[in-house]
């Protein structure tokens, strides 16, 4: 028997509507487990206070801390060198061989997974140079690794400056940089923006990269050469080893929260950057 | 933006001079650090002791970290480290360094507490972990696969169990691989066809100790070497340790610290 | 009567589309010389030529000599900074950059190095009032530019060109988008400032071209057909390609 | 003077990333080669036994472990991720959009701990309780892969639905195809490469995913022979055992990389390159 093609066509309707409700529906319940499981056992005293006994007991400050400092730092160095290589591709530098060579390598070096940058940074930055699971270490391995985010939305962020804005600024006496300067990366600068966000919130829910390359010394980091512990590191201890499955929802609980904010905020800015545009 | 660059690194001078206010502050009593690492067997054991040293011992940090017993090794004669934590013997080319043994520990071998099994030989343990013997029905329980673990290639942990537990027999591929104690404890805590061998030190309610032909994994059977699944938690030093380290070498070998270990489980060597 | 510019032999290509064919003129000081002709006549090149902005398409050949001031700038390695200080430019569309009124203004001189908030203000305050908008833009000095009608935007442009203290002003069909009012200002804006500058008018409007310029010259599929005083282009066309123009035949 | 400092300046960023992915590769490829060299491309790709302490280092298992992944979560996340982009750019409201959007793309954003310990707290006792086995197991694991790829694969495709051309929609509307004959038709057609693509750097994302996979998987040597059995991929091999190994053992992990990374680029490739120039 042939259905009428009517009914199909309200059958898929409402099937697909289940569909992307189911999906959010995923993202919800995610959010409501650890939210539930989570939220009594956080307090001010948790989020201040150090671990003790492997994080059985008390808080996850130096985890917070640990987190906040590898985020900065990598995004500290990743900014001016992601931004930089956005402005070459699309200032400096027409289409030709030498760009489609670096956008390649931005490519490749975005699907790279995180183990490998892991790998990567254990026998390099660990081992060949010597810095031991460092903070250090970790930066530089995160900052190699967030680094084609920030490329990739700079680029478009840049693109999406009118060119008429920058004849003007080369008529009004400006020199490349100082149209660069002065009115490319102002117009910019909400695009770069969410990018880094992005990236932060990329790093900060990062595990198999850090591990072998920061460590996971629950002691608080004191210098770049201290190993330290990410929230994310210190979640995967907590959970895996059954260490205190509390405590491992309320750090959970703070990690997902944290990146969800960052992120919610990124693509605030994003929509007002793309209504300002058009 | 400019000025935003400047706001961000000012920000970071203030974080980072912070930082070391109190690292002078700290210098003026001279702070020493201890880094320590390996072992992820070792490592719970020693981070409690060091928590009970720092108080005792406010200018002295110590930093334990894991990394596994080969790593510990291998960064000792680095010398990135001051102290590695070993769960095995050393090997021949590995005796370079100094051994200190700290304790014994035992190795149990853990059901979950639902399975009313209570005693196994050897040579059962061996054939479930050799992969011979795959269901529960052949020891005698409910027809059901054995969901066995083992620890991962180059474990300590494993290390001693292959040399005490499977003598010559290779463990099987199909068996599950976990890269903790902990890990592997917390399967076999909600798994209830699991089997699993971790330290004895880690044993408790949520998880069954199996006495193994008759002898139960406790701290008299491993003293009066009955029970034979036991294996050494050596500190390792590469040439003299300087003063401070070795004032913590000190704390663990004494009765204080020996009876820290001892409540966590352990067999101390005094 | 001295020449400002000479242009000598002037060809242009893009890629291997040649849209300036053999000019040869000179412009006098203190002018307003306006330069007309259809769409796609090569006038718009022509004065991107005179301020080096046609280095940023694709492609480009420039052959011939243009001399400003005797300084030949196609073939002798002039700074193109200080070139754009000389030869200012007024777009066919307003384009303000997204800051205030002050700081649009404010942008070419302090590019020269110059922060004083005095001697900016007065820069600020003397361009207004060369382009007619210091009376309406007083009090305004801190709105965003792209909050300013149409015909004021214009004038901000051409204050904002004024401010780098040129000696030649290039204007690409300033009035193409304006009301006539918009327009009447920026041509009394225009007519006070030949005193003082060298005014290029690129405009397809033959009656503004009669209206207030000088000189003008007709371009046509990149030749120049004529060239010479207004009144006498306009009255008396040597070419009848001019006349059809003027007269409204075609364009 | 300063301009060109600028531009140097400029360029030797631009260089850095080609500079970081090359020491990426040498330096994985300058430990893991000589493994190959030693003990036999053919004894590593094609073994079937790890054993790095004896001298063992096949890693066949652990590639065939690694797609029978990626094609689990495939087969999950691709049908709900299409269906799901398909909703958004035919079906849903610009409202709906403005919130649908970046809810889905927010589940890119939880951290891949908090997926694996979801699954080992929730998916593994309903796979062990309903189906048998361990629960850790190609099926728990494709699940959770299944889901952590959908972000990927609806976005990629969303876009690629997006870019068909208006007009095409409505010459099949007029000819008096309904709106589902259209989308199936036409539109999918029309951004086949595009959801193509979305597929493989779904797959590249999901054979690249190491702690949630260690967390669900089992990590059992052996190739599974049912779904419900236990399994290592290729990056829980490498985070498994890292930290302890030494010598041959941790060169066999380097090897292990090496053939992760060039399964990783090959993928990329096709994804960003072959399939553009085919559409």
């Amino acid at each position: 028997m042939r259905i009428k093609p009517r009914i199909v066509d309200v059958f898929v309707r409402i099937s697909l509507n289940l569909q992307a409700f189911f999906t959010v529906g995923i993202l919800a319940v995610i959010v409501a487990i650890i939210f539930i499981k989570g939220s009594p056992y956080i307090n001010l005293e948790f989020i201040i206070s150090s671990p003790q006994d492997m994080g059985r007991h008390g808080g996850i400050f130096s985890t917070i801390v640990g987190t906040i400092l590898l985020v900065l730092l990598s995004i500290f160095l990743a900014t001016p060198l992601g931004v930089g290589t956005a402005i070459f591709l699309t200032e400096y530098t027409k289409e030709s061989v030498f760009t489609k060579v670096i956008r390649f390598g931005v490519e490749s070096l975005a699907g790279i997974p995180s183990i490998l940058f892991g790998l990567f940074g254990f026998i390099f930055f660990v081992t060949k140079l010597k810095m031991g699971w460092s903070l250090l270490a970790g930066v530089l391995t995160t900052t190699i690794m967030i680094l084609p985010t920030i490329i990739r939305t700079s680029e478009e962020a840049i693109k999406a400056v009118p060119r008429s804005l920058r004849i003007v600024s080369y008529s009004l006496s400006a020199t490349k940089w100082e149209t660069v300067k002065k009115v490319v990366l102002p117009s910019a600068a909400p695009g770069i923006l969410t990018g880094v966000m992005l990236s932060v919130g990329r790093a900060v829910g990062e595990t198999a990269a850090i591990i072998f390359t920061m460590g996971s010394s629950l002691r608080m980091p004191l210098s770049l050469m201290d190993s330290g512990r990410t929230m994310a590191v210190h979640f995967y201890i907590l959970a895996r080893e059954g260490i205190s499955m509390e405590n491992a929802y309320a750090t959970a609980l703070i990690l997902v929260l944290s990146i969800l904010s960052i992120n919610i905020l990124a693509y605030y800015i994003m929509n007002r950057v793309i209504s300002k545009f058009s | 933006m400019s000025k935003a660059a400047f706001f961000i690194f000012l920000s970071f001078v203030t974080l980072l001079s912070s930082c070391s206010i109190n690292d002078n502050s700290e210098i003026a009593k001279k702070k020493h650090t201890i880094t320590i690492a390996g072992s992820t067997s070792v490592m719970p054991f020693v981070e409690k002791l060091s928590e009970h040293f720092m108080v005792d011992n406010p200018n002295i940090i110590v930093n334990v970290q894991s990394g596994g017993s080969t790593a510990g090794i291998q960064a000792c004669f680095n010398k990135t480290i001051d102290i590695g934590m070993s769960s095995r013997e050393l090997k021949e080319e590995e005796r370079a360094l100094k051994e200190i043994l700290i304790c014994y520990d035992g190795i149990s071998i853990v059901v979950h507490p639902k399975n009313p099994i209570k005693d196994l030989p050897l040579t059962k343990i061996r054939a479930i972990f050799s992969g011979k013997i795959k269901n529960w029905k052949e020891l005698g329980w409910i027809d059901r696969k054995i969901d066995a673990i083992t620890r991962e290639e180059g474990s300590g942990t494993r290390g001693a169990f292959e040399e005490l537990v499977m003598k010559n027999e290779e463990i099987d591929d199909a068996i599950m691989v976990q890269d903790s104690n902990g890990s592997v404890k917390e399967i076999v805590a909600t798994d209830p066809y699991a089997i699993g061998y971790i330290s004895l030190g880690l044993v408790d309610e949520r998880v069954k100790g199996l006495a193994i032909d008759g002898i139960h994994a406790n701290i008299q059977n491993i003293t009066s070497r009955r029970y034979k699944i036991v294996r050494p938690f050596l500190f390792l030093t590469n040439g003299a340790p300087k003063e401070h380290v070795q004032t913590f070498i000190d704390f663990v070998l004494s009765k204080q610290g020996q009876d820290i270990l001892r409540k966590e489980g352990l067999v101390g060597v005094r | 009567m001295k020449a400002k510019i000479t242009v000598k032999d002037l060809e242009v290509f893009f890629d291997k589309n040649q849209v300036l064919r053999g000019i040869n003129l000179s412009i006098n000081k203190n002018m307003i010389t306006g330069i007309m002709g259809p769409a796609g006549s090569g006038k718009s090149t022509f004065i991107s030529i005179l301020n080096k902005m046609l280095e940023f398409e694709d492609n480009v050949t420039i052959k011939g000599n243009v001399y400003i001031d005797g300084v030949d700038i196609i073939n002798s390695d002039v700074d193109q900074v200080e070139l754009r200080r000389k030869v200012g430019t007024v777009f066919a569309v307003p384009i303000p950059l997204p800051r205030s009124v002050f700081e649009n203004i404010a942008y070419g001189p302090r590019l020269k190095g110059i922060k004083d908030r005095d001697e900016l203000f007065t820069i600020v305050k003397e361009s207004l009032e060369k382009a007619f908008l210091w009376d309406e833009m007083k009090d305004r000095l801190n709105t965003s530019a792209l909050k300013l009608s149409g015909g004021q935007q214009q004038r901000l442009c051409l204050a904002r060109t004024l401010a780098l203290k040129p000696e030649i002003i290039l204007l690409d069909e300033p009035c193409s988008g304006l009301d006539p009012i918009s327009t009447a200002k920026i041509e009394d804006a225009l007519s006070d400032l030949k005193k003082e500058y060298t005014i290029i008018l690129v405009s397809n409007n033959t009656k503004q071209i009669a209206r207030i310029t000088d000189y003008s010259a007709f371009f046509y599929m990149g030749n120049l057909i004529e060239y010479g005083p207004t009144e006498k282009v306009f009255t008396y066309p040597a070419n009848k390609k001019t006349e059809d123009y003027i007269s409204g035949k075609f364009g | 003077m300063k301009e060109y400092f600028v531009k140097y300046m400029l360029m030797a960023f631009a260089l850095s990333s080609l500079f970081f992915l090359f020491l990426i590769f040498i330096f994985i490829l300058f430990e893991g080669l000589p493994l190959f060299h030693k003990a036999g491309l053919k004894h590593i790709i094609l073994g079937s036994k790890w054993a790095p302490t004896k001298g063992s280092f096949g890693i066949f298992p652990m590639i065939i472990s690694s797609f029978l992944v990626t094609f689990g979560a495939l087969i999950i996340g691709g049908p709900m991720g299409l269906s799901c982009a398909i909703y958004l750019s035919e079906y849903s409201g610009k409202r709906m959009k403005m919130f649908l959007k970046p809810a889905l793309e927010l589940l890119a954003g939880i951290p891949s701990v908090v997926y694996g310990f979801l699954g080992v707290v929730y998916i593994v006792p309903l796979v062990r309780d309903y189906f048998g086995g361990p629960g850790f197991s190609l099926l728990s694991t494709s699940l959770i892969l299944g889901v952590m790829i959908l972000p990927t694969v609806i976005s990629i495709s969303f876009d690629a639905l997006m870019s068909v051309p208006k007009t095409y929609r409505e010459g099949s509307l007029a000819m008096g195809a309904t709106k589902w004959q259209t989308i199936y038709k036409v539109v999918v057609p029309s951004a086949k490469s595009g959801i193509l693509a979305s597929f493989i750097l779904g797959m590249g994302r999901a054979i690249g995913e190491t702690m949630a996979v260690i967390m669900v998987a089992g990590n059992a040597l052996r190739t599974p022979l049912s779904i419900l059995d236990p399994l290592r991929t290729l990056t829980s091999n490498i985070a498994l055992e890292l930290a302890y190994a030494s010598g041959d053992h941790r060169l066999g992990l380097f090897s292990t990389g090496v053939v992760l990374l060039i399964i990783i680029m090959i993928l990329n490739y096709i994804a960003n390159f072959g399939i553009k120039k085919g559409s």
